[in-house]
């Protein structure tokens, strides 16, 4: 049961903001940490699945930014390259021309995550972090990475 | 009163939840750990390195300019082998040695003598490691953490590398983990939210404690959560380590990590036999550095560590200074 | 002098040699355009955005500065379909559907009302851009580049979409590659500086020319040097787009790449049919851009830029304004 | 025959520099540049091999630093997220206690890439860039990364 404390820390409070490019609106955003007490390299990331208000949303729909870089969720598994500072917040932005109505949001996150060292005797602990938080929308501010 | 030469210091990594909450950034750390007396401290690169896995000389200079500001003694750099990196495979000879060196390097710059490294590094690279270690003038020590105990064939390896070539610059630094004997009461806690009846998780304590079989153990109207955590005790809580082994590898021994999850007072583990250790440590004669080690984080965001980690020092002087063996 | 409403911008890629010498950054580089007299301006995101693929709000935002600055109006926001990035596979179609709708934001912030794109995005990927253009307010538009041409059978599949469902915002960029009938002068210094007898050289240019076959060409005392570089040229310069095509795709045409790779003077191109080309544009009604785009850069690192542009705008309105169809 | 003439710009003209960890020489490193007029990720490098004085180097002692971070060799086919940028220069380091000696030496580099939008017909543009230069070594001054 080691590890479960950190799975509070996986949905950000931050607001879900509409972004828009000029005045289009292309998608919402909200963030989310590395539910851990450390980093590691993406490619610890065996699954990612976002849930908004009960409807599991399309992976092809949703950008993962880190770094000042944009991933598909895929490409996680694969970014071995690539490290998540526990302090850091990845921001998950869906695509979506309809954005997201002003108001409360449950937003629920399902991480499956290898821990990277565990391997003692051959297999590595995977964890489930699996975490729901209501979210308010900010009021419709011009806001884009 | 009992002469000793142990010193008590802290690993950051204690701060944990102060840290993941953004109540603490690691200057806050720092002050903190100075504030509460201690000099020694130990840093969990991964964790609070903002840089890492690759910092830049900027960063080590301002980290090593901190330390000094807070009077604090670089005492150990803490690195993982993290050998499940990637999905594909486990890391390479060429990718341990790699990051290995790097963190010797690193630590070397922010000005700590000594490298925690992990048991994935096989004997071979972390013999590999001595000429670097040498002319860097550094030294590397494996942690010994539960699952792992004395007894695990690879570290019988690793102890003879230590005391053969790898002398003076290759040791281990057991943590208290592998002394456990019995889940701690955050664990408990968890247990019963996750809905283990009280009276049904008491019983199998219990019945873990006195040796009652693991079968009998999980009364037949268990649910899946109550049969999952009690396995969880027996395979965890297993005790493969016995206090005497510290003694016997006393020559290797460069740190200690003195772990704990839960301090009700600052009398008495309940979970690790602190008496035992602490008294074996201090007259086979260890000099070095202990570090208090709460990892109460895992289980529990609302614990309150300084409290903890004043019980735990209390704890320890209490041990070490009036305590017979 | 013949009226026409051609207007002649320049790709910033055409200052390849001094950007990627150090010589001019991208502010040198808008300002040189600025004091050449051109105002429409095209920039390869690969090669002058430096945050690229993730420019920044901020970095568009400076950049749109710049163009002002410099009183240039942005044209064309060139992107690439990098099928190939990968060692392990093509991209997918995800992937491109990402990159492609980044540049359209990216161009749309900066200023740019169209994109450039490429061949590779599919017909399927190409149609289902048409809604983030229209959205967007932004135009997309594949390049023609040798060794494409108007009749490999994706084109007409791609005309069938910009004349359908895509129609207004979404074309094509014809660039004069395609029209290239004989190696350039800076091709040819390269082949003899790689050891290809100049004599030989000019023979085989001439029999390219008048149609003799390659076998005869290659001589039986040819190097193997000699043999490869005569199969690049046969292989290279085998004129597969025919002028006229130009009139028949008018409608799709949003924007052209004056592709010239050499100029010994102001008036004629040897390699590229500029006085076919640009009175059929002329006298076909097109009222768009055409770039000035020099690309001698990738043969030789030694030329003046400046003065190739300089030759290029000159030859330019010499036909354009001068010559009859 | 396209491309050649960007391969000048492979070898940068700075010093080649021995690293220093305090008073211990680890190394010494050079720097590269990509030789196009636009970036790639680093995946586009199919091979890329180092020669020192007409010496071959172990590809196990040399570390590619670029962004920010090291990689090694043999990981650089599978950075398809690691972009580098036409204008920033890649440092090699050379890992090799003894350092090198002061005065001019040969650095050769052979870099096997691919041009990622070449396919017109299938296959890929794939260009071999092989430069020599020779590097004169700074005066052995503390420098390191
Ligand atoms: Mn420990
Ligand atoms: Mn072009």
């Amino acid at each position: 049961m080691d590890f479960q404390a950190y799975n509070k820390i996986l949905i950000c409070d931050d607001e879900v903001v509409n972004v828009r490019v000029d005045s289009v609106t292309i998608g919402y955003e909200f963030k989310i940490k590395y539910p851990s007490y450390r980093g590691v390299f993406l490619s610890c990331i065996e699954a990612l699945d976002f849930y908004v208000d009960g409807r599991k949303l399309d992976k092809n729909t949703i950008i993962f930014y880190l770094n000042g870089k944009q991933f598909l969720l895929e490409e996680l598994p694969e970014l071995f390259k690539e490290y998540w500072f526990i302090s850091d917040k990845a921001t998950i932005r869906v695509i979506d021309p309809n954005g997201i109505a002003a108001g409360p949001h449950e937003v629920r996150v399902f991480m499956r995550h290898r821990v990277p060292y565990t391997g003692y005797f051959g297999e590595y602990l995977v964890l489930d972090s699996d975490e729901s938080k209501t979210l308010t929308v900010s009021d419709q501010q011009e806001v884009s990475l | 009163m009992k002469q000793h030469k142990i010193k008590l210091g802290v690993s950051l990594y204690s701060f944990s939840t102060e840290f993941i909450s953004d109540q603490l950034d690691l200057e806050g750390v720092l002050k903190r750990a100075n504030e509460m007396g201690y000099k020694g401290v130990e840093i969990v690169a991964a964790q609070m390195v903002p840089e890492y896995p690759y910092p830049s000389d900027e960063w080590l200079e301002y980290f090593a300019g901190l330390l000094k500001k807070y009077d604090l003694e670089p005492v150990c750099w803490s690195a993982y082998i993290d050998m499940g990196t990637r999905s594909d495979r486990d890391l390479t000879r060429e990718e341990i040695i790699q990051c290995t060196v790097n963190d010797l390097i690193y630590a070397k710059k922010a000005g700590f003598p000594l490298v925690r490294t992990q048991h994935a590094i096989s004997p071979e690279i972390f013999r590999a490691m001595i000429s670097w270690c040498k002319r860097l003038d550094m030294k590397l020590a494996i942690e010994m953490h539960h699952p792992h105990h004395f007894d695990v064939p690879l570290w019988q390896e690793y102890f003879s590398v230590m005391r053969g070539e790898g002398k003076g610059v290759l040791g281990f630094v057991p943590d208290f983990s592998i002394f456990q004997y019995r889940p701690h009461q955050l664990f408990l806690n968890q247990a019963i939210e996750l809905g283990f009846r009280s009276d049904r998780l008491a019983a199998v304590v219990d019945n873990h404690q006195t040796g009652v079989p693991k079968e009998t153990a999980i009364e037949s109207d268990f649910s899946a959560v109550e049969r999952e955590i009690t396995t969880e005790i027996y395979e965890k809580f297993n005790r493969p380590a016995r206090v005497e082994q510290l003694q016997e590898y006393l020559d290797c021994i460069f740190y200690i990590h003195g772990k704990f999850y839960y301090l009700p007072d600052d009398r008495h583990d309940p979970c690790v036999p602190y008496e035992a250790i602490l008294t074996t440590l201090r007259d086979g004669g260890y000099e070095g550095y202990i570090a208090s080690e709460y990892e109460g984080h895992h289980f529990d965001a609302d614990i309150d560590s300084v409290i903890q980690l004043q019980r735990y020092v209390a704890m320890n002087n209490r041990i070490l200074n009036e305590q017979e063996a």
